[in-house]
């Protein structure tokens, strides 16, 4: 197995002070999983289910009030393994961009609002190119954007002068700019509309062919997922529920939830009812006892109530954490 | 009274808090000053501190103490009324324009500019010695009030017309609100920070500004403030000649008010702050 | 079926820019439109064309630069003021958190509705009502009672936002872009919702997306706009099942499938926004893949093309 | 040309119609004020010593009403100071009679400019670059023991803090003058001359840059509190973009935007401050000159000056606003 | 930042403050400069020098290094002493005409000789001339004048005035003779600079400040051809430079760097001074240390038109209300003598009108009604003045001679219930607070118009006052006002802390400049301005003192002295009487002198010379002064 990313049990909470009172919101709360050379691995899951949070403990961005409360999370820049939280100031700067890099949610306010792109394209890569001229790097900045099939004029513009989906684009094109082996994509597509959305993911597929990068796509919406994933997860409540081939989840799936997922979605010339997974997803501060989905499942099991489900692996590359399936 | 334990676990708010009510505090025992604060000769004179005046007398034979109390109480009420005077002008002004915009908003704001424009302080001491004999407590604090209010209308406007693009303003118009109550429930609470900061550093702008017109001599020079204080202190060479008490008490009262103030200031605005407070509903 | 709001002509320009850099968009383009009673009219089309403009001209947010908007037969700004007007129209925005001010109670807007309508007199009968529409939605007034927006889902709150517009009885809710900013796994909660509304209850739905999914899964009839031109408009069965201008094959085509086996391979062409509505002629033939040599040059004429309105030279022949 | 119909002709009538009602305010209220700036001088000569009799008195009077240009009714004054306006010719100054006002406004403008716009420039760049600097790092001690300091220095009246450096450099180390630059019109402009300017100025630029740039430093630094939060900087945070270019680019540059519109409409507010400096260090400057025109009733000095300021100001406040989009490009006039 | 920069800017700083640590201009040699504060502040008209035209800041050395008048008074030795003239004045038998001999060999500073010539020319020129501020007098009596050699010049007046000569007679400021040969050429006598400057002074200009905060005076290399170097020999400092301080803080700083020898600071600056300095001195070299030889005197005046002021009980009542101890403590920190009339307690005074005065006042008898009396006067006054100062920590003197000498003769008693008396026989009357109420029953508040000065005299008395008057029961604010001698002039005020009287000449027994102003033909109604303050302003007259000041015009000051201080006598006691304004006390000035570079001041214990460096008189100290060469 050639891994790129590694999570080992990761547990990873925000701790508050509300009114004197100490809260814990557990937004990861046990994820193992391993993220390989050269694929596009999908998250997917509501608003809420902490896919946001693991992502930026993936990429080690860890500020107060999220802490670590156990496992790990690896990185393997050069064939070696690295301890991504016990990377120190520098190193983790020098590794940011380079082996690993972070497309935001939404690219409204990711760009220096005053300043022209060529600018911000500019900073990035003085700040990990080393011993070359400013023409250079602009030469570099525009071949980039050639290569991912945008126009090179837009560095000259302001990020405001962009619509929604061009601003994506670019923002998709400075987080590959030094050819990171690992993309982090936090729900790149939402607010957009289809066409745009259409064109982001064009983009990533590109991204991917021409750089060999590994991407991994946080997102809730599953057109995204059957449309760009290679593998995919389904987070629930903190917790990775199913995991599987993009193809055999659609084609199978085996969680209530992943299924609701699914089914719910609306096709062109298919009028009839569809049905949402009842109620709302869970309060990351007080998760119900057991499997957190059975408030909302409709084949919970009084064993559903009691214990939490582990992940348990069906065939070779499908995992699901389901009573429903043991055994 | 929830909001007001909170506050109290920053250190800013609670010193700035204590700072204040000690001064108030301090104003409040005026009323029981054993001595007319306009009078001269009421205790030996050029005394330093001792136990019978904490704080010493001055040339005036004022006991500086309790000189301070009155000071401390006239300075703070010529500054809440400028500042809650300005306040409610600059609100009404601000949100008058940037809701309703258009012509309403280019006068208002064209006069708000004009009184910026115009070097403030050369109209503050035409007026001041135009009002010389009237330059009481109270009128100094309209003084100030008239000119303290064109700065921050503008901000507040400012802020009026980013909310006006959201989609609550919309959500309150369907909802059948009338132009005033939807400027009052949906604006006002993220206005307050702004009000409130404004307030308080349209109350230090008061201060300093009070002590600028005494040091001039163009307010009423026996009414005891802080700014007469350090006038008569100045005129009477108390720092050259080394009697620091009676320089040092209005100083280091001016700064300690104007410390408490940026500290409240800071910290209310942080708690007030939309974006904090959305954190902490949202954390409940 | 009666027409229950009608626009001619309607046309919106804005200036943007500063003045070192300023042109004018036409961003709503002399739109004329019906909408019938007790059916969900949808409006489709990707940012930027003008959808939200429109919806806000029927709302009375923004006043036409041009054109005249008619509802039942009486233009509407000779509605007494604007609450009698809103009493007949109500609205759900995209963003929930938006929609309600998140220092506000969410339901402060419920009592404020009823209060401010005279809907119930005192605040028990006023409850009574704000539960039953609440119920309509699959809410109940527990769930709102005392929290903040901040303490919802995002799907919970469209759905409260969806019960307030409904306090009124309006006989048109206009629903811009309801469901992109909720959840995929919520959002057909909340179509099912408009369905609901217009059978059980006769209220007209203009459904503003750029989903035609759902635009397909819900509505009756569907206007596609582009460029502030509505560019082909009919029954969403003629619409979307056999669509005739290219764009309206684009979106089709742009729809995230959900199936990894049907993954968009073809690759588009993309151009900004402010170029495409300076362009002469028709604005979308910058990446039409059916472009003549017309298209550049002049703008085609709406055609009614077997029950469908059609703007593009192809049909116009 | 709708931007000159909708924005910028409109923006050039409340320009004009801001000069026109400031300069009225300028010419009206110190005729209210009771004093005669004739009788002023009359008086002057009396307490001085000279002795007049009643007719000397009148004649003197009519004499000088005559020069100053107060003759005939408050119209007839006014008309003919619009006249004047528009000629940049203020008249003599009353009080520094013949001297005209546009001698005295050259005498003196260098030295305001010379010492005030610059220590206001100054203030105004070390303020926010300091407080840029400290509102990034506000988690340091530092940061925390310079706010702390500044906090304190800031509320201290610009008379007080002058003077108390008067007595620390000029008296107990005697390193800067007390005043008196003893500079005549022989002087040739040299490194000497340079050099003493320099040296007379530094006390009272300091102060001014001291005080003056605690107050910009407090408000940078909540700005730059805020902007740190923003997503362009946490971004480029994330993106390991280097903490130098960080500062100076992302949140400086940001915060510096509305701190720019203030520093134009604060120069016209910065007499106060001025005057107490002047006052204390003796220097030649527009604060004073205002300040004793106004207490003399100097109409026309006060005139000069005024129309200067407001000019100055209401220009620059419109240079900015027009301006304004190449400093922030999101700028949109509707 | 960068510690590179830091160092840069230390190293910056010192560099600033390092180089030229010389004060004076390149080529002035400190050790023979001597520098003089500028009472009235920093120059409004730096380049000119015009004195004739108007106000010009006379005391940046116009008037004492540059220029020298017919006549000049000296109040320290209560001598006229004459400058451009060779003598006093010759008047005719009925003072319709006044004859000048001029001093010969003296010249202008440009080398031309003075004569007969320049005075017609000034005379002339001012008596065509409606423009200039001495035209008036000029105007008004002069009917020819002319040369009859060119050292004698006879002047012939339209009707009978004794005191012609004191136009011409400079205190601060008076009509002073121009170079004919500079003044010829010009077209505009007022609009003219007079810039480089020409006198008859014993200094020229050699350069000054354009921002107008000094100027440097040059001895002239033939000041032996002025009358002061002819009269008092060589003025010691080569160079002198009058300069102008606008905060007290900066004039006392410089003096303690020595970089400042002749300062007028307040009281408290004074102790400043003279506490943190080895080497400044003051008039008195102890305690009080004040100059208290100035001829002005300090009081308060009334608005004789306005009720209830208008009534001399009122007045008398108000004045016995006033703790003169206390009112002494407030107002001057006791270091003041203080005055019963309206005079100063100058000495040439005491002898001439306080001492004659003195059985008079004591018997002086206040009418209360019912058959009552009261004897104001209390010449214990100053030996409580003592004890109270002697309180406060001051080593005050024990002789009884010296105490009067420092705190005047005596003064009005203390009696609040004798003031009560007279008030209520008007019909006034105390409220249930026991503040007082008009005869109409409105309360009585008092408003003083006052100096904006904090430092000055005027209201420290008005300060004194208000605190007295409102220890009695009214109701007092104080208002400092710019607008203070508008309204005074024009009479729109009730109380108001001007002079209580004009000054006397400071020479002589004349005391005609303190009188008139308050005859009845001068007397102005309420909005119009008066003409001769300030005792004008006080709105007061008499037929008595008419009488008397008609006698005098037609008494020669010189010969008829002993009539002439009889008028003066005779008239004090009619203002006693009517108390028009309250006199306080004497002007004092706290001068201190720095003796680091020259010394033989004037002090009190040699007087030689008036102290004051910005009266004309500081021409005639210069050739006393010693070098301290460091």
């Amino acid at each position: 197995m050639d891994a790129i990313i590694t999570v080992e049990n990761l547990q990873a909470f925000y701790v508050l002070e509300v009114m004197g009172e100490r809260k814990v919101i557990k937004a990861v709360n046990g994820v193992d999983f391993a993220v390989l050379r050269d694929e596009v691995y999908g998250i997917a899951g509501e608003s809420g289910c902490g896919k946001t949070t693991l992502l930026k403990a993936i990429f080690a961005a860890l500020e107060p009030p999220l802490r670590i409360f156990e496992g790990k999370v690896y990185y393997y820049p050069n064939g070696e393994r690295v301890d991504a939280f016990s990377l120190a100031g520098e190193a983790r700067r020098k590794l940011r961009w380079t082996y690993i890099s972070y497309i935001p949610q939404g690219s409204m306010s990711v760009f220096n609002p005053v300043k022209r792109l060529r600018i911000t394209f500019l900073d990035f890569l003085k700040s990990h190119v080393g011993g070359k001229r400013e023409e250079e790097l602009l030469t570099l900045a525009r071949e980039h954007l050639v290569r991912l099939g945008l126009t090179p004029q837009v560095l000259n513009g302001y990020p405001h002068q962009l619509s929604g989906g061009m601003r994506q684009r670019v923002a998709i094109a400075l987080a590959t700019l030094l050819k990171p082996r690992v993309i982090l994509a936090d729900e790149p597509t939402t607010a957009l509309d289809v066409v745009a959305q259409r064109a982001v993911l064009q983009l990533l597929r590109d991204v991917q062919k021409e750089f060999r990068s590994t991407i991994i796509v946080v997102t809730h919406d599953m057109g995204i997922h059957a449309q760009i994933t290679d593998r995919m997860a389904i987070m629930y409540a903190g917790r990775i529920v199913e995991e599987g081939l993009t193809k055999d989840i659609f084609a199978r799936p085996l969680h209530p939830y992943t299924r609701y997922l699914i089914q719910s979605l609306p096709k062109v010339g298919d009028k009839n009812t569809k049905e949402s997974a009842p109620g709302s997803p869970p309060s990351l501060l007080y998760l119900p006892p057991g499997c957190s989905f059975h408030p909302r499942c409709s084949e919970v099991m009084e064993h559903c109530v009691q214990e939490i489900p582990p992940l348990k692996k069906i065939n070779e590359s499908h995992w699901v954490a389901c009573w429903m399936r043991e055994g | 009274m929830e909001a007001l334990r909170e506050l109290f676990r920053d250190y800013r708010f609670a010193v700035g808090f204590v700072f204040l009510v000690l001064l108030a505090a301090l104003a409040f025992l005026s009323f029981f000053s054993p001595y007319d604060p306009v009078r001269w000769l009421q205790v030996p004179r050029d005394e330093p501190p001792s136990w019978k005046h904490i704080l010493g007398t001055n040339a005036k034979g004022q006991d500086v103490f309790w000189e301070a109390t009155f000071a401390i109480r006239n300075s703070l009420v010529v500054a809440l009324i400028a500042g809650l005077v300005s306040r409610v002008v600059a609100v009404l002004v601000g949100f008058l324009a940037g809701y309703k915009g258009g012509v309403v908003d280019r006068v208002l704001m064209g006069v708000a500019d004009g009184l910026l424009v115009i070097p403030l302080f050369l109209i503050l001491v035409l007026v001041a010695m135009l009002l010389r004999e009237a330059m009481t407590i109270v009128n100094t604090g309209l003084l100030l009030a008239f000119f303290g209010w064109a700065w921050d209308a503008r901000t507040i406007r400012a802020q009026i017309l980013s909310l006006r693009e959201r989609e609550f303003t919309q959500t309150s118009l369907l909802s059948g609100n009338s132009t005033l109550s939807l400027v009052s429930k949906e604006y006002v609470p993220f206005t307050i920070p702004l009000i409130f900061s404004t307030l308080i550093s349209n109350i230090a702008w008061a201060i300093g500004m009070e002590i600028v017109l005494a040091i001039l001599g163009l307010v009423r020079l026996e009414i005891p403030t802080l700014g007469t204080m350090l006038q008569w202190a100045i005129t009477r060479q108390a720092m050259l000649l080394g009697h620091w008490w009676w320089i040092a008490t209005p100083l280091a009262l001016t700064v300690i008010l104007l410390v408490a103030l940026y500290w409240l200031s800071v910290s209310v605005s942080e708690y007030l702050d939309p974006r904090m407070r959305i954190q902490r509903i949202g954390a409940r | 079926m009666t027409v229950i709001l009608e626009t001619k002509g309607v046309s919106k320009v804005f200036s943007l820019g500063s003045w070192l850099s300023r042109v004018h968009l036409v961003a709503v383009d002399r739109v004329s439109l019906q909408i019938r009673q007790a059916e969900i009219f949808t409006l489709a089309g990707e940012s930027g064309c003008g959808k939200t403009t429109t919806a806000r001209m029927i709302l009375g947010f923004e006043l036409p630069t041009t054109g005249e908007i008619f509802y039942r037969g009486k233009r509407i700004d000779e509605f007494r003021d604007r609450k009698a007007w809103f009493q007949e129209v109500q609205a759900v925005f995209q963003n929930p958190f938006e929609t309600f001010n998140p220092l506000r109670k969410v339901e402060s807007y419920f009592f404020e509705t009823v209060f401010n309508y005279h809907l119930r007199k005192d605040v028990k009968a006023a409850q009574a009502l704000i539960e039953e529409k609440l119920q309509a939605v699959g809410l109940s007034f527990q769930d709102v009672a005392g929290k903040y927006p901040a303490e919802f889902s995002g799907g919970q709150l469209q759905r409260a936002s969806i019960a307030r517009a409904l306090l009124t009885n309006p006989s048109l809710l206009v629903a811009d872009e309801p469901v992109s900013m909720v959840d995929a796994s919520l959002r057909m909660s909340i179509v099912n919702l408009f369905r609901t509304l217009r059978d059980s209850f006769g209220v007209s739905v203009v459904y503003i997306t750029h989903d035609l999914a759902t635009a397909y899964y819900v509505s009756d009839r569907i206007a596609i706009m582009f460029r502030g031109n509505i560019v082909e408009m009919g029954g969403v069965e003629e619409v979307l099942g056999a669509p005739k201008h290219p764009y309206t094959k684009l979106l089709l085509e742009s729809i995230p499938e959900p199936d990894p086996e049907r993954r968009q391979e073809k690759a588009m062409v993309f151009l900004e926004e402010r170029e495409e509505y300076l362009r002469r002629g028709c604005k979308f033939a910058g990446r039409c893949p059916e472009k003549e040599e017309i298209c550049s040059r002049e703008a085609p004429q709406e055609v009614m093309v077997g029950g469908v309105f059609v703007r593009c030279h192809k049909h116009a022949r | 040309m709708r931007f000159v119909r909708d924005y910028l002709i409109p923006r050039l009538v409340q320009y004009v119609l801001v000069i026109f009602f400031g300069i009225t305010a300028v010419f009206l209220i110190p005729r209210f004020t009771g004093q005669d700036p004739v009788l002023e001088i009359i008086a002057q000569i009396q307490t001085q010593g000279g002795s007049l009799d009643p007719i000397a008195v009148r004649k003197l009077t009519e004499t000088l009403q005559e020069l100053y240009g107060l003759r005939g009714t408050l119209w007839e004054q006014y008309v003919n100071m619009w006249r004047r306006v528009f000629h940049l010719d203020f008249g003599p100054s009353l009080f520094q009679f013949p001297t005209p006002v546009s001698e005295l406004l050259r005498i003196y403008l260098p030295w305001t400019i010379g010492l005030f716009a610059t220590s206001t420039l100054l203030a105004w760049l070390l303020g926010n670059v300091l407080g840029g600097i400290a509102g990034y790092f506000s988690s340091q001690s530092w940061s925390k023991i310079l706010d702390a300091v500044i906090m304190v220095i800031r509320p201290v009246p610009h008379y007080i803090f002058g003077v108390l450096l008067l007595i620390l450099f000029a008296y107990v180390w005697a390193l800067f003058p007390a005043g008196g630059l003893m500079l005549g019109r022989r002087t040739v402009v040299d490194l000497r001359f340079v050099m003493i300017i320099l040296r007379y100025s530094f006390l009272p630029a300091l102060t001014l840059v001291v005080l003056g740039g605690a107050g910009w430093f407090q408000q940078m630094k909540l700005l730059v509190q805020n902007v740190r939060r923003e997503d362009f900087v946490q971004y480029a945070q994330a993106g390991g973009v280097k903490e130098r270019v960080i500062i100076s680019r992302y949140v400086m540059r940001n915060a510096m935007l509305p701190q720019i519109t203030q520093l134009a409409l604060v120069l016209g507010q910065v007499f106060s401050g001025v005057l107490m400096v002047e006052m204390v260090f003796s220097y030649p400057g527009m604060g004073l000159l205002l300040y004793r025109a106004v207490t003399r009733g100097d109409y026309n000095l006060v005139m000069g000056i005024a129309i200067l300021s407001i000019f100055t100001i209401t220009t620059a406040v419109l240079l900015l606003d027009l301006l304004y989009p190449l400093l922030d490009p999101r700028i949109r006039h509707r | 930042m960068n510690m590179k920069w830091f160092w840069a800017i230390v190293i910056g700083c010192l560099f600033i403050s390092g180089v030229a640590f010389a004060q004076l201009p390149a080529g002035i040699p400190r050790e023979e400069t001597l520098i003089a504060d500028q009472l009235s502040g920093r120059v409004g008209t730096p380049g000119n020098f015009n004195l004739w035209a108007g106000w010009r800041w006379q005391d940046r050395g116009i008037q004492q290094l540059l220029l020298e008048p017919l006549w000049t008074v000296d109040y320290a030795t209560g001598e006229i002493i004459p400058g451009l003239a060779s003598g006093m004045p010759e008047y005719n038998e009925d003072f319709t005409q006044m004859t000048i001999r001029l001093r010969q060999g003296v010249y202008w500073s440009d080398g031309v000789p003075l004569t007969a010539d320049d005075v017609v020319y000034t005379i002339d020129l001012h008596v065509r001339n409606a423009e200039l501020p001495y035209h008036g007098p000029m105007a008004e009596f002069v009917e020819k004048v002319e040369k009859i050699d060119d050292y004698t010049v006879s002047v012939h007046l339209k009707r009978a005035n004794s005191r012609f000569h004191s136009h011409f007679l400079d205190r601060w400021g008076c009509l002073r003779i121009m170079p004919k040969h500079v003044f010829e050429k010009v077209d505009n006598p007022i609009t003219y600079e007079f810039n480089p400057p020409v006198g008859c002074g014993p200094y020229v200009l050699y350069d000054y400040d354009p921002a107008g905060f000094w100027t440097l005076w040059e001895r002239r290399e033939d000041w032996d051809r002025t009358p002061t170097g002819m009269l008092y020999g060589k003025p010691q400092p080569k160079y002198v430079i009058i300069q102008g301080f606008e905060s007290e803080e900066a004039r006392i700083l410089a003096q303690l760097r020595h970089e400042l020898d002749m300062a007028q600071h307040t009281p408290e600056g004074l102790k400043v001074v003279l506490e943190k300095s080895d080497t400044v001195r003051a008039w008195r070299r102890e305690w009080p240390w004040v100059v208290n030889i100035d001829p002005c005197i300090t009081g308060i005046m009334f608005n004789n038109l306005v009720e209830p002021y208008n009534n001399r009980e009122v007045r008398w009542a108000l004045t016995l209300a006033i703790d003169i101890v206390e009112y002494m403590a407030i107002a001057f920190d006791s270091m003041a003598p203080v005055s019963p009339i309206h005079l100063p307690p100058v000495p040439a005074y005491k002898e001439a009108f306080f001492t004659p005065l003195e059985e008079w006042l004591k018997g002086f008898t206040l009418d209360l009604g019912n058959g009552e009396t009261f004897q104001p006067y209390d010449p214990e006054v100053p030996f409580k003045i003592a004890e109270s100062a002697k309180k406060r920590g001051y080593p005050v003197p024990e002789d009884p001679a010296m105490i009067r000498d420092l705190f005047g003769m005596g003064w009005w008693k203390y009696a609040p219930e004798v003031a009560e008396k007279l008030l209520k026989k008007n019909g006034f009357s105390r409220g249930e607070d026991g503040k007082w109420r008009l005869p109409d029953g409105s309360p009585w508040k008092i408003d003083i118009v006052a100096d904006v000065n904090v430092a000055s005299h005027p209201l420290r008395n008005a300060t004194a006052a208000a605190e007295q008057w409102r220890k009695f029961g009214i109701e007092v604010t104080v208002s400092p006002t710019e607008a203070r001698e508008t309204m005074i002039l024009k009479g729109e005020f009730a109380v108001c802390d001007q002079w209580p009287a004009a000054e006397p000449w400071g020479a002589g027994v004349d005391l005609s400049r303190t009188f008139d102003p308050w005859h009845s033909r001068l007397l102005t109604p309420i909005g119009k301005s008066v003409a001769l303050g300030p005792g004008g302003a006080a709105r007061w007259c008499d037929p008595r003192l008419d009488q008397i000041i008609g006698e005098m015009e037609v008494t020669d000051p010189f010969t008829a002295v002993e009539r002439t201080k009889q008028l003066g006598i005779e008239a004090l006691k009619i203002l006693i009487q009517e108390m028009p304004t309250i006199p306080t006390y004497g002007y004092c000035g706290a001068v201190a002198w720095d003796e680091y570079y020259w010394t033989n001041w004037p002090g009190a214990e040699n007087p030689y010379t008036q102290p004051y460096q910005h009266w004309p008189n500081l021409k005639y100290m210069l050739p006393f002064l010693k070098s301290q060469k460091k």
